[in-house]
């Protein structure tokens, strides 16, 4: 591996380390290709074939990269590219990491849920746009790229949620999504101008400079604009108070896009946040009025009891986990809301990390189940799951894993990730903010484990006509699943590259 | 010349304008016009305050927001359309099938 | 040494292998095991007088066998034997009795065709088994173990008939007011580890021994808890004297024993005689040391015995069933032996315990045959002029009686005597308890001939009163054997230790007992305890005078009484002249009422509570878990309700809590000055 | 790596057996659990370590490699076993294996997914007593849950909804309240600690390394976390008034389930009370010694008082463990030989005693189909031999004599009364001791009632007797209830061994 790095670094050009965002890129422009030369409504398997595969391609070089360490600090640091508006280091691969194995699955996932859908190709690829939009997310380092590429994975996200155009749920979803995500943009780059107004620049590292040579005076101008692009970062990570729109958006949108979205999309959140707040609001640096910690502080607390409250009495399984969603968005914003100078940062924000990983795999699974059952044609309440396990025993397994999981019971990946999560917020001082996860994950035991419930212990009130075993969904299902299951024994490594790209940032 | 806080507060004011609108409004396209506004609220500043900096970025980027606001709408107006579709009408309140 | 000592464990573990085989084969055994229990109780009887002979050689034994829990750097708990005069004469009496009681099983219950014989005679293998262990013990862990076991036995005993509803009541009453007062004799036991870090019987490191030193200021490792010494050795004594109370059913924890009379009489002869009853009793005495330390425990002992003898024999006086009069009859003398040893009689007490173990015996075995003979049928009203129909049962039953009531020269008149002697002349040397105790035992050595003949009388006497009396079932050897044997000692037992004699007569060495009790381990012979005890004895006039004069009193109430019997009730058709003490008859029949209180205690009092805790846990304490859990179910019912599905209240929301924040930290940070 | 493979083996037989055909699963399941019996077994023949585990007395059988790093510290794969926990991986495989047996009769739907379950739970337990680093204890303490869960929510009686969910969810807040203080716990440790390993932890803390954290200064951090983590274990044990779920899940869980309940899972309270918070805080504990000793007095008289007050024989045992865990609790804050010992102790006999009521319980409500002590009389003379064992259990429950319970409770008793933590501990003692006889009170009741009387039965079932299958392993559990009532020192031996490091030092 050694050896191919060597080569790697020798002879391939600096922009080569955006391979992943340029293969999703152009797997999207294949994709319309094909559409285009295509005579009529293109070959199902082909479309998800080559969407699938291009992820999977983007996901093997991001590993790669990752392996190899590429932007990290053994083979020479993070390489800034275009005059440092982006940047690939550790983090932004561990993320499109993230986002590329979601891709894949919901690519796979969608190959029997559009069975009999038309415009499948303007499907994949819009998939694979707003995929590459996340991936640069993940990248950017000026609040100009910052803004374009959470853009660039919003305006397809849109389009998605309300693909299913003759669905009344899957348009008012999109209509909502579409408002609420407008305004949270103008509210963005709102801040993102006051930013500009206070310091002159928009590179994140010169923004943290020009903060912290005191260039301006205008706290207040710079106070509105950070808490400005904190809801940025809430809309996208769909936490408080932007976080209305997530319920009825993957509530109403077709599964996979329900899986992406909250998987993918809030992942690539998260990394953008992290960097943005990290790399151009740096503690030192940033005017003492400004406490955007103490804002994360109150947002997780806040997020993370509302989004689980709210899951516990829900009576569609589809909300309850969109509820769910919003609910580990706030354990994620730990990772933000557990900084302090000087701090163990790394480990908070690397569990973080890796807890979004994890959550990639369960969330996702969870989700393409809800698509699995959509596809059946089973109801969508938890009474319409009762004795399930009956029926469909090997996907009511892989679901009740992701329950557990997301529960963070073990044998699963999201137990130790949770707790790791806890635990590091615990090592930055901050018990009180695991004692309210505590009290929360607890109260979504109980409303996972009533999926679980519906699935083995009631008796099924009618009889199931499920005739098809998709290949697609079971795949990703069972995917998902073994994903989840092997991220316990297999967590040492994530955590562990996790916290150590997460330290490169301080 | 002028004072840059006049600026921020010119910007303020659009900015409160369009979220105005959008608070006030029922008509989905009305909305999307006032998030218009409070974009080019966002643009008023990075342009002013490119002249106050001397440098060209925030213009730059002035035009990307309008581009990507454009895009917006494009999508919005879509989504509108089959919003008219499915539920006889743009007016956003009428689309509440789902909630709690 | 390799003597006959060393095969004394033997002596404890073939009822226990008869038990097994019971258990195991019974069923498929002649006589469903019965067989295998003679012939261990036999076995261990020989032993035991082989043990004895072995003792009266002067030698002694106290080993431990077997180490049950091995202390690491903390004291070991183990099982040993103590084999002393003390207890080589209890091991005989057991053994003794337990072989004729077996004996006597077949004629009562195999002969009458009862089921589950196996069970039964496993029953009595166990029971015999666990007696012989507590009085082998060394230590009083191991006592206390098997004291536990004692109890068992007789709840499974005197429970045998479980399908019908009396017996497992009696049963379960049995073992319930018994572990009441084992649970004072567990902390007494516990008590006495934390105090002298061990438990011994005998030897120098023995508890009893420690404890002297420790009164004599001598003592290095006693913690007494911040007490004074002399303070808490009364408590712990009294702890474990709670344990004596509920077995040897002293007064207030007697109530058990007439219902006892529920499980079959060869057990009741067991139980009374021999084995769960005389336990407590000998506890005491093998803890004499101890006791005769603490002169308050000594008195509340007295009093306890002597209230608990009278206090029953006038129960006695009224009893319908044969069975019944006997029970309180054992109650009584169990007090006299508990008044014997307050009273610092020490050798007296075990006298009397000796002499009752015989004729108690011998008085159910013969009320056994009797109810053989009347089918089953225990109200003395029934029978009447059995004398002629059952000679043997009618004579043995006769000397018994004599023996119960306390005539010259039958055994109990010796016993009975020294106990009331012992307790006068120390009572004299300046104690008015015991004189209140002695003067309530006097008194009941008129109730105890009364009521003795007139059950005599009743059953014996005067005319069949019943169709079963005419014409009564006849008994087998089986039954009269034991009857002789038995009959034969309640004569005579009592002249191994003719105190009085020797007192008015002047020969010397006629008092075996006295001397028997002196050998073994210096610090459990008799001289050593009367050395400890805490009184002094003075004499009306000389002493002769005063043992004339006591014997002759406490014989002159015993004929009263079987006098006043003779006149009511040695008639041809005897009236029920009891009923002439009206209301205090039905106070009597209904024992003091005794049984109500503690019934009432049972289920008027704990009941209720338990059923309030369970209110308060269902209500209270679960009620808060379920409180929490609908509590946080109502408020995400509630906080869901924001979601109102209208996107503009979501922008409207929105842009509130933006403004929040914004506010918040712009007053926070200060960004407006 | 003996104790590995204990594990893995019991896992793989839990995936085979949930794979293999109904008809088989029972005799599969009990054919495979045999072999972790003889593994343990073996284990405690070859047993020859010494001193505690967690204060640097030899482990046997240890397995020690990084797993992964959380931060600042390595979280290992560390097993080992030391006289506290071979005694009760013992007790798991045996009780495990009597518990599948004796699941027979009355398990008949979904039987593989059952015994799979089973095997599940036994793994996990097994972990839970041989892990001794913190994370891969803490995985396996939380992973036996779900099993549970399961294991009560299908198979369960009529309410087993609420039972389940009852269990599942509380039991939890448990664990997290437990983690929260012991991680405070560890980082107020900082830097003298390099690991999760609880040797390393245990060690520190008594050598009084902790430091301030969060805000909380030294002393007031571990009271803080000994409380946090004391709270998280009574849930399990359960003490009073943390004990609600359990007599809800007893109720409706199947007769196999409430054993290993009430026989295995309550212990894990129990000994990670012992492990955690009484080895590695003794000062705190010896501070606290009136409240703890109170809590445990309380449980034993209000658990026996509330089982006096039931009609459900399920209920009654299942409140009488309340009871006798409550000497648990007392033997342990005693911090003498016997006391500590006679805990431990004591964990494996109300193992073993409670495992055989329940099956007891279970095997007359196989023929009767009711639990009720009003609905039957008499049922000695149609099941005679079960009639016997419950007899011999519930005196084994009283604290018979040459039984384990005796001994158990003796040790206790003994260790409690003559204690020097506090002043007050013979008057603790004595009101505890107490129990013994409402013990007494409820079962002979309760005896009295059912088995014996008139034959009277309101139901329309054949009462006959029970078939082998359910007798045996009653008669197995009787048997070794007896043999460790009568040699105790087959475990108390390594018992003591394993305490007594814990009275000596450590603030006393």
């Amino acid at each position: 591996m050694s050896v191919l790095l060597q080569t790697a670094e020798a002879t391939t050009p600096m922009w080569s380390a955006l391979a992943p965002a340029i293969v999703l890129a152009l797997t999207g422009l294949v994709l319309l290709g094909i559409d285009t030369v295509w005579s009529d409504d293109p070959n199902n398997t082909v479309l998800a074939g080559t969407a699938a595969g291009g992820s999977l391609l983007a996901f093997g070089i991001t590993a790669w990269f990752l392996v190899a360490g590429t932007g990290q600090p053994q083979t020479g640091g993070a390489i800034s590219l275009y005059g440092e508006s982006l940047v690939v280091d550790g983090m932004s691969l561990f993320f499109t990491l993230i986002t590329t194995i979601v891709t894949a699955m919901v690519a796979v996932a969608a190959y029997d849920y559009l069975d009999g859908h038309e415009h499948r190709a303007e499907f994949y690829s819009m998939v694979l746009f707003a995929a590459t939009g996340m991936a640069t997310m993940a990248t950017a380092n000026s609040l100009a790229t910052a803004f374009v590429s959470l853009e660039l994975a919003s305006l397809p996200s849109y389009a998605l949620v309300a693909y299913l155009r003759k669905n009344r749920g899957s348009v008012e979803a999109g209509l909502k999504y579409l408002l609420i995500g407008s305004v949270s943009s103008a509210v963005f780059v709102f801040g993102i101008s006051l930013i500009y107004a206070a310091s002159g620049s928009l590179i994140f590292a010169d923004v943290a400079s020009a903060l912290g040579s005191g260039v301006s005076e205008m706290t207040g101008v710079v106070g509105l604009g950070v808490l400005m692009i904190v809801g940025g970062m809430a809309f996208k990570t769909a936490s408080v108070p932007f976080h209305f729109w997530a319920p009825e958006a993957y509530e109403g949108a077709p599964a996979p896009i329900s899986a992406f979205l909250s998987s993918a999309s809030k992942a690539a959140g998260f990394a953008l946040a992290f960097r943005v707040f990290v790399e151009a609001f740096p503690l030192g640096a940033i005017p003492a009025g400004v406490d955007w910690v103490l804002a994360f502080q109150v947002l997780a607390v806040v997020t993370m009891t509302l989004g689980n409250f709210a899951a516990a009495t829900q009576e569609n399984v589809k909300r309850m986990l969109a509820y769910s969603s919003i609910g580990h968005a706030g354990y994620a914003l730990i990772g933000l809301a557990a900084l302090t100078a000087g701090g163990p940062n790394g480990d908070v924000l690397g569990a973080s990390m890796a807890h979004l990983l994890v959550y990639g795999f369960m969330n996702t699974g969870a989700f393409l189940f809800i698509a699995l059952v959509e596809h059946w044609g089973v109801g969508r309440t938890f009474e319409d799951y009762n004795g399930l396990a009956s029926a469909a025993p090997v996907a009511a397994v892989a679901m009740t894993v992701f329950m557990f999981s997301l529960a963070g019971l073990p044998p699963f990946g999201g137990f130790l990730s949770k707790y790791a999560l806890f635990y590091s917020a615990i090592e930055s001082g901050f018990w009180w903010l695991a004692a309210v996860g505590a009290v929360n994950s607890a109260l979504s035991l109980f409303y996972y484990s009533r999926v679980v419930k519906a699935m083995w212990i009631e008796e099924p009130s009618g009889t199931f006509e499920i005739q098809s075993r998709p290949v697609g969904l079971y795949a990703a299902v069972l995917f998902a699943g073994l994903g989840t299951l092997l991220l316990l024994p297999a967590f040492g490594p994530v955590i562990e590259t996790a916290q150590t790209v997460a330290a490169a940032l301080f | 010349m002028v004072p840059p806080e006049y600026y921020l507060l010119l910007s303020a004011a659009v900015f409160c304008i369009g979220l105005f609108g959008i608070l006030t409004r029922r008509n989905a396209l009305l909305i999307l016009m006032s998030v218009e506004l409070m974009m080019n609220a966002a643009n008023i500043n990075l342009v002013a305050f490119s002249y106050v900096w001397g440098n060209v970025t925030g213009q730059t980027f002035g035009l990307f927001v309008m581009a990507l606001a454009a895009a917006e709408v494009a999508i919005g107006i879509g989504i509108v359309l089959v919003l008219y579709r499915n539920f006889d009408g743009v007016d956003v309140t009428e689309a509440t099938t789902m909630r709690w | 040494m390799a003597g006959i000592l060393d095969f004394a464990p033997a002596i404890v573990l073939l009822p226990f292998v008869s038990f097994l085989v019971a258990l195991a084969v019974g069923d498929r055994l002649p006589k469903g095991g019965a067989l295998a229990g003679i012939a261990a109780t036999a076995g261990s009887l020989l032993l035991a007088a082989a043990t004895f002979l072995t003792v009266s050689g002067g030698q002694t034994y106290n080993a431990t066998i077997y180490t049950w829990a091995e202390g690491l750097n903390a004291v070991d708990l183990s099982f040993g034997l103590l084999i002393d005069p003390l207890s080589a004469m209890m091991l005989l009496i057991v053994t003794l009795i337990a072989f004729l009681v077996h004996v006597f099983s077949l004629g009562y219950m195999n002969d009458e065709g009862e089921t589950g014989l196996p069970r039964y005679y496993a029953g009595l293998g166990l029971f015999t088994a666990s007696m012989l262990g507590f009085v082998v013990a060394n230590n009083l862990l191991m006592a206390f173990m098997f004291f536990e076991l004692v109890g068992l036995c007789s709840y499974l005993l005197i429970g045998f008939h479980f399908r019908e509803p009396g017996p497992p009541s009696a049963a379960k009453k049995a073992f319930l007011v018994t572990r009441f007062g084992d649970y004072f004799f567990l902390v007494g036991v516990v008590a006495v580890f934390a105090t002298f870090g061990t438990a011994a019987f005998a030897g120098d490191g023995s508890f009893p021994v420690l404890a002297e030193a420790a009164l004599n200021g001598e003592a290095g490792s006693v913690t007494t808890f911040g007490f004074a010494p002399q303070t808490w050795f009364t408590i712990v004594g009294l702890l474990i004297l709670g344990g004596v109370i509920g077995k040897s059913a002293q007064f207030p924890l007697h109530t058990w024993l007439p219902d006892a009379m529920e499980g079959p009489t060869p057990v009741s002869a067991l139980i009374h005689a021999a084995t769960m009853v005389a336990a407590g009793v000998y506890l005491v005495a093998r803890m004499y040391g101890f006791y005769a330390l603490s002169p308050n425990a000594l008195a509340i002992i007295a009093f306890v015995g002597g209230f608990t003898a009278l206090f029953a024999a006038t129960m006695g006086v009224v009893k319908r069933e044969i069975k019944q009069v006997l029970a309180y009859s054992t109650i009584s003398q169990y007090g006299y032996m508990m008044l014997g040893l307050g009273g610092g009689g020490y050798v007296a007490a075990t006298f009397h315990l000796m002499t009752h173990a015989f004729f108690k015996a011998l008085l159910f075995l013969g009320a056994g045959s009797v109810i053989i003979a009347m089918h089953h049928n225990e109200n003395m009203w029934d029978m009447g002029g059995l004398k002629d129909k059952m000679p043997v049962t009618y004579y043995t039953f006769l000397s018994g009686s004599l023996a119960l009531a306390g005539i010259v020269p039958f055994a109990g008149f010796w016993s009975k005597d020294e106990v009331l002697y012992e307790t006068l002349i120390h009572g004299l040397g300046g104690n008015p308890i015991l004189l209140g105790a002695y003067a309530m035992g006097l008194l009941a050595v008129f109730f105890t001939g009364f009521y003795t003949f007139r059950m005599v009388f009743l059953t014996f006497h005067g005319n069949p009163r019943s169709q079963t009396a005419r014409d009564p079932h006849g008994v087998g050897w089986n039954v009269k054997a034991p009857l002789v044997v038995l009959g034969v000692l309640a004569a005579t037992a009592g002249l191994v230790n003719m105190v009085p004699v020797e007192k008015l007569l002047g020969i010397k060495g006629i008092d075996f007992l006295h001397q028997w009790l002196d050998g073994g381990y210096a610090s459990l012979t008799a001289h050593h305890y009367g050395e400890l005890i805490p009184y002094s004895s003075s004499y009306i006039g000389s002493e002769a005078t005063t043992v004339a004069l006591g014997a002759g009193i406490s014989l002159g109430l015993a004929l009263a009484g079987a006098g006043l019997a003779y006149l009511l009730y040695d008639v041809p058709e005897p009236i029920r002249h009891t009923d002439r003490l009206g209301r205090i008859k039905t106070l009597l029949y209904n024992n003091y009422y005794q049984d109500e209180y503690q019934v009432w205690l049972a289920n008027g009092v704990t009941r209720p509570v338990a059923r309030a805790a369970n209110k308060f846990d269902g209500g209270i304490v679960d009620g808060v878990v379920n409180g929490v859990s609908s509590v946080s179910l109502f408020s995400g019912s509630r906080i869901r309700r924001i979601q109102t599905g209208v996107v503009s209240n979501y922008a409207a929301l929105l842009t509130l809590g933006l403004t929040a924040l914004l506010v918040a930290f712009g007053l926070l940070g200060g960004w407006f000055v | 790596m003996i104790i590995e493979a204990l594990i893995a083996v019991t896992f793989l037989a839990a995936l085979v057996v949930f794979v293999a055909p109904d008809e088989y699963a029972g005799r599969l399941a009990a054919a495979l659990s045999a072999l972790p019996v003889l593994g343990s077994l073996w284990m405690w023949a070859q047993y020859d370590a010494s001193g505690n585990a967690l204060l640097g007395g030899s482990i046997a059988f240890e397995t020690d490699f990084v797993w992964l790093t959380l931060g600042s510290l390595d979280l290992h794969w560390f097993v080992g076993v030391d006289g506290i926990s071979l005694p009760l991986v013992v007790l798991t495989t045996i009780l495990s294996t009597l518990a599948i047996i004796s699941a027979w009769t009355p398990i008949s739907e979904r039987q593989s997914q059952f015994y799979g379950l089973m095997l599940f739970m036994e793994a996990n337990l097994l972990g839970v007593f041989t892990a001794l680093d913190f994370f891969a204890w803490f995985v396996f303490w939380e992973a036996v849950l779900v099993p549970m869960y399961f294991l009560i929510g299908v198979w369960g009686g009529p309410n087993r909804r609420y039972a389940a969910i009852k269990f599942f969810v509380y039991t939890n807040v448990a664990s997290l309240v437990m983690f929260i203080g012991f991680i405070a716990l560890v980082f107020g440790l900082g830097d003298s600690v390099s690991s999760m390993r609880l040797p390393e932890i245990a060690q520190a803390l008594r050598a009084g390394e902790l430091a301030g954290f969060a805000g909380l200064n030294a002393g007031m951090l571990k009271t803080v976390a000994f409380v946090a983590m004391f709270l998280g274990f009574a849930v399990k044990v359960p003490v009073a008034p943390l004990h609600t779920w359990l007599p809800d899940a007893h109720v409706e869980a199947p007769t196999p389930v409430s054993v290993m309940l009430a026989g295995v899972l309550l212990k894990m309270g129990t000994y990670a009370l012992l492990r955690f918070n009484f080895t590695m805080m003794p000062d705190v504990a010896t501070a606290l010694v009136v409240p703890i000793a109170g809590i445990a007095v309380i449980s034993v008289i209000y658990g026996a008082l509330l089982a006096l007050a039931q009609q459900d024989l399920k209920r009654i045992v299942a409140y009488s463990s309340v009871s006798s865990m409550g000497y648990v609790i007392l033997g342990l804050v005693a911090y003498t030989t016997y006391g500590v010992g006679g805990a431990t102790f004591q964990m494996i006999a109300h193992g073993l005693i409670s495992g055989l009521m329940f099956m007891a319980v279970g095997v007359i409500y196989n023929t009767t189909h009711t639990r009720m002590v009003g609905d039957m009389s008499g049922i000695a003379d149609r099941m005679p031999v079960t009639a016997g064992i419950f007899v011999a259990g519930a005196f084994g429950y009283m604290g018979l004599p040459l039984m384990a319970g005796f001994a158990g409770e003796f040790f206790i008793f003994k260790g409690s009364f003559a204690s020097t933590v506090h002043s007050g501990m013979p008057l603790f003692t004595a009101a505890a001791m107490f129990g013994i006889v409402i013990v007494a009170g409820y079962l002979l009741f309760a005896m009295q009632r059912t088995l014996f009387g008139p034959f009277s039965f309101d139901g329309d079932y054949e009462i006959t007797t029970a078939p082998m299958q359910d007798v045996a392993p009653l008669a197995v559990l009787l048997l070794l209830v007896i043999v460790l009532g009568v040699a105790p020192d087959l475990f108390f031996g390594m018992i003591q061994d394993a305490v007594n490091p814990i009275l000596t030092g450590g603030g006393l």
